[in-house]
């Protein structure tokens, strides 16, 4: 007991079978293609990298403005924007094969079809460790329902996208629903092999003077810290409802907010908005959760996640 | 050295509502391109969440110390109280720690050398131009027209004197200087050098007067633009514009944060460019 | 249109029939029974006075730790401790009849009985101008289901208060649902005459150290700044799914927080945990409305509601 | 004037993470009762959503200036650093615009004339004691038993004596005073003066261990609580603790901020008190 604190505590963890050198990576859509914060942190420092969300084809994203900030957090309808899949291949890919550290996709479709098609594509490139689909964001309508807000539509699109996936399947949770338990059974059985939550949660900002809303999609998805009690909750209820295991994403700031999630039982975070704030965000939670560790005396991270004493 | 802790030198109130605040930032100069801005928080507390962007106004080095130490290096912000970021920045003392992300972006082509260069400012807009004085000073006539809503929006003009940089100054309502736009002393100026090259930075309206001025006698531009930002760095996509040859089925965005915040007019549409990035709370300037 | 700029903006607002000098009132249990906050603003300024949740019994509420806080927001489980309505009858009634101020009963139920019985008793009081019905408080489980999170429940419970209350009912509605503006309806058709909205949100802290909750009932209700662009949104939506009047809630600690709401289609609003923050807080709002109305040229506050420019 | 803007005239570390705070407060003193206590912060910018409650050391005047004004009237908090609120205010300056909500709650009853008064500190729990102690010094002896970890937690003794009060202070580690608990050095007083009253404040353990010292031996006691506080008004009720009498069916909770934060023991419930208002994030003390 008295050596363990000497040696370095271990803070590898596995997530659907993707090894992670800890359990931090960016969140979808705030680390672009890991290009962009190159000069800031180390890459091969990272648990994982998680790309922005990719689609079939490009896609424009919405008109500005695309953003706003509100109290400790920010309303965001970028629209998804990105290169879609040959973009990336062609453009972002080169940059991410030199990098050691796994790379997990996030994708997204606008019809069940599309999304088998892109869970196909993404099969056949071997540089990719996992995919992270998103079924729950906010700005994209589809028909007007949004496929994560309801249990039978979510897990259609997960057992379709396992059908045509060669890889680990993560499900990310939209967390505008009443119980985020149900549609996380609904996900798991149709096959995920873990679930990241939470996306960010649909709220709308208004210029008084000019009367308008101040986003040009009007509504966007609430992220940062102002969020972190709603996504420690609902990360807590899915923990108890599922057996894969899940991954902790909203207001992640300091380590200490990620030790919240790992310990309702999250097995990995993601850091999002954070990195807007301080690019160095992620290498400073991780060697904040090692030194808690070490004060702690803990030597496995792993002994951590779901410690929570009721 | 691109995102960096450090502390406060100095902050002053330049002119109402106005501020300079002197940052320590030893090496920045070596880094620092005109038309580059950075990414500021205090580290004290946070008001706000984001960071905010502010353009870099001028690198300087203090005179060195009774110890014989080598001279420090700062960097210059001159900012405008707006909000609640800038009202707290206001506030700030010498000492106080701060948090820079920089130099972020691309600056301002220098182009050819020998031509005449007119740098057109509005308001606040006059920020990163003073570096860009600098380094065009060494191979150019350079002349500044440099506009306000009154004589408290002038700033700094006497440090572009220094450089020898000619001058001149109007102001809205005349109380300093020519009353009228600046843009009016713009197609002056054009009249007498059409070949010039115009660098402009200030108010939307503005930018875009300047811009029907210049396109409409070809004359070359470059903006530097301000968008509402996150992340400074081209990773969140907040900050787009509409480049040339924009449409729905072709976008063609640009990060103002990355692949700006200075354009060549060329790369812009400008066909609704006011309109789309007049995100001010209620500012109609 | 000149001349508009000299005389005082009239900022009167009617909900429901209770007429109001201006759009401002506390939200419940943020204020106590009114006298807690007498010495520190003035309590005939405000446009109503909403009290703390009663009960038919006193209730003692949750253990402590009660509250935390977060970023931006506070976390509250006090588990709707309260005199009962004997209790505020007899000790707490006396004060606010002096007033000259409409006081709104929020009250609770555990059954669907009981809720009536409230209603009843309240139906006999003539100082009280109108009732709120918490049907969302999420601490409070009704057999492990908050009455509010369903719309046929939502539905029953206030036909069944409608009932026995002679007296304006508003309903106020949780923000821990899928579609608000389902519910919305579902209580509009059910008899309410207007609509208040939103409660808390339901999150969670916790203690790295101890690795315990922060709060000794787990979850609390999360309130504060920190919500408001999800109360913005939500009440966006609400007013959009009725004709009965909204009173928007959430998060407003300035006049230009309580303008977003008007500007989407409130017809008043209520400052909660702002309160805590500053004891004049509602003083220093009514205040800056005005100025704006002022600024604006507007002669009448309700020319603002719901200006929102789309 | 219960809920003013001010500023502050000062802000000084007294000892490593221990500061005093002196805020401008005409007034103050003439509603101030010894043990209450208020609700801080900071105007520039709010590190934290709510507001801080500190206990009323002292009030005092500044001298009066050249102009012959009247001495400035001052209220004093004395602080330990300890999270994200307490942080932020140790960097706050001269000058800076504060927020004061109070003077808030219930103080101490100064008991009989004559009797000797006992006060037992414990680190930080010592402020309230101050104001107690120039009350108490009016019509009866007063002993102060100051105890803290280290030399570090022994806080503003010498005040204390000069108001006359015999000091006695014991330290865990022995660096200052007696080596041991401050409770020891409680328990010896009372066998020399055993029809004292005794007041006391500080972590929780030490208070439970002088109730369980007063409470054998028939001794007056009152404590100041600290616990989580939103509003400091009575309105939340997040503060509560259990009164006397309480059980799940009759249940008898009072407001720290309203009820308190002083008690006489027997108003408490002292079966679980300290389990149950254990709040601070991993604060074994
Ligand atoms: C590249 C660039 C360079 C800039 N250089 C300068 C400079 O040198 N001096 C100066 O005074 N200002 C400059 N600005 C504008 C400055 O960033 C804003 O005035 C500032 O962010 C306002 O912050 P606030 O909190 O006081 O205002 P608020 O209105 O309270 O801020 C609310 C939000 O709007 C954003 N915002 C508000 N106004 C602007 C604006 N004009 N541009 C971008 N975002 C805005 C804020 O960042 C924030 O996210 C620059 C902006 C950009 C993009
Ligand atoms: C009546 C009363 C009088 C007090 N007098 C003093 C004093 O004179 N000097 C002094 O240094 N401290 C005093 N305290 C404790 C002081 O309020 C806390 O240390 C302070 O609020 C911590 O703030 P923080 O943001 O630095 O800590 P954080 O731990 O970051 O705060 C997180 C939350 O916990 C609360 N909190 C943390 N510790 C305490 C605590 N011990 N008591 C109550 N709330 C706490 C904070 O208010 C906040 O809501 C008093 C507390 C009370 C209730
Ligand atoms: C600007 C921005 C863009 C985002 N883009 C995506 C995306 O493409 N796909 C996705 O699944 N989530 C996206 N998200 C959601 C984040 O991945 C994350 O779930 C959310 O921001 C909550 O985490 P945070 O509070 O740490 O930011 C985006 C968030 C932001 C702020
Ligand atoms: C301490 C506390 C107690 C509350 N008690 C009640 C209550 O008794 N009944 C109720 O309907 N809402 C209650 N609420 C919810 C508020 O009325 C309000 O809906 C919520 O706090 C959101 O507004 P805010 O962000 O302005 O605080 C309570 C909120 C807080 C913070
Ligand atoms: S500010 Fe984030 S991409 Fe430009
Ligand atoms: S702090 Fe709110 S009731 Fe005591």
């Amino acid at each position: 007991m008295m050596d363990s604190r000497k040696k370095r505590p271990s803070l590898a963890v596995e997530i659907a079978g993707i090894k992670m050198k800890n359990p931090v990576m960016p969140a979808s859509g705030t680390f672009g293609y890991g290009e962009e914060y190159a000069g800031y942190l180390d890459l091969e420092g990272l648990g994982a990298i998680v790309t922005k969300g990719l689609s079939l084809k490009p896609k424009a994203g919405n008109p500005t403005p695309r953003i706003a900030e509100t109290t400790s957090g920010m309303l965001n309808a970028i629209g998804l924007q990105n290169v879609g899949i040959d973009g990336f291949i062609e453009y972002k890919l080169p940059f991410l094969r030199e990098v050691n550290t796994p790379v997990i996709i996030n994708f997204f479709g606008n019809t069940l079809e599309e999304y088998g098609e892109v869970a196909q594509r993404l099969s056949d490139i071997p540089e990719i460790a996992g995919v992270e689909l998103n079924i729950s964001c906010p700005n994209v309508k589809q028909g007007g329902i949004v496929f994560g807000t309801d249990p039978v539509c979510a897990h259609e699109v997960v057992a379709h996208v396992r059908k045509y996936l060669k890889k680990p399947l993560i499900a990310k949770l939209t967390p505008n629903v009443t119980d985020i338990a149900v549609v996380a059974r609904a996900v798991e059985e149709a096959g995920a092999d873990a679930i990241s939550c939470i996306n960010t949660i649909t709220g709308m900002a208004v210029d008084v003077r000019t009367r308008r809303p101040r986003l040009a999609n009007r509504t966007g998805g609430l992220s940062g810290p102002a969020i972190r009690p709603i996504a420690v909750r609902m990360v807590h209820q899915v923990v108890q409802a599922v057996k894969v295991p899940v991954i902790g994403i909203g207001g992640i700031v300091e380590a200490a907010d990620a030790l919240e999630f790992l310990i309702v039982g999250a097995s990995a975070v993601q850091v999002g908005t954070a990195n807007f704030v301080d690019p160095s965000a992620m290498a400073d939670i991780i060697a904040g959760l090692e030194k808690f560790l070490v004060e702690e005396g803990i030597e496995d991270i792993r002994e951590l996640i779901g410690s929570l004493e009721l | 050295m691109k995102n960096f802790k450090t502390i406060i030198l100095s902050n002053q109130e330049l002119s109402p509502g106005y501020y300079r605040m002197r940052i320590l930032a030893p090496g920045f100069g070596a880094m620092a391109r005109p038309g580059q801005f950075i990414m500021f928080r205090s580290r004290m507390s946070h008001p706000s969440l984001l960071r905010r962007p502010f353009g870099i106004f001028r690198i300087g080095h203090l005179p060195p110390d009774c110890e014989g130490q080598p001279p420090k290096e700062y960097l210059e912000i001159l900012y405008k109280v707006v909000g609640r970021g800038t009202s707290v920045m206001q506030e700030l003392h010498q000492g106080d720690r701060v948090e820079v992300l920089g130099p972020l972006g691309r600056g301002f082509d220098a182009g050819q050398p020998g031509e005449e260069k007119i740098l057109v400012g509005g308001g606040i807009g006059l920020v990163p131009l003073y570096m860009l004085a600098e380094e065009l000073m060494r191979t150019s006539p350079v002349r500044l027209l440099m506009g306000g809503r009154t004589r408290d929006d002038i700033l700094a003009v006497t440090e572009f004197e220094r450089l020898g940089v000619k001058t001149y100054v109007s102001t809205d309502d005349g109380s300093l200087g020519e009353e009228g736009f600046v843009t009016e002393a713009l197609v002056r100026a054009l009249e007498n050098s059409p070949a010039a090259t115009v660098y402009a930075c200030g108010p939307m309206p503005m930018i875009e007067a300047v811009y029907q001025i210049c396109a409409s006698r070809g004359v070359g531009l470059q903006v530097s633009l301000e968008a509402l930002m996150a992340c400074g760095v081209g990773a969140c996509l907040g900050c787009v514009v509409k480049g040339a040859g924009h449409s729905d089925q072709t976008p063609r965005y640009l990060c103002t944060c990355k692949e700006g915040p200075v354009f060549r007019a060329e790369q812009l549409d400008w066909s609704r460019l006011g309109e789309e990035n007049g995100y001010c709370e209620g500012c109609k300037s």
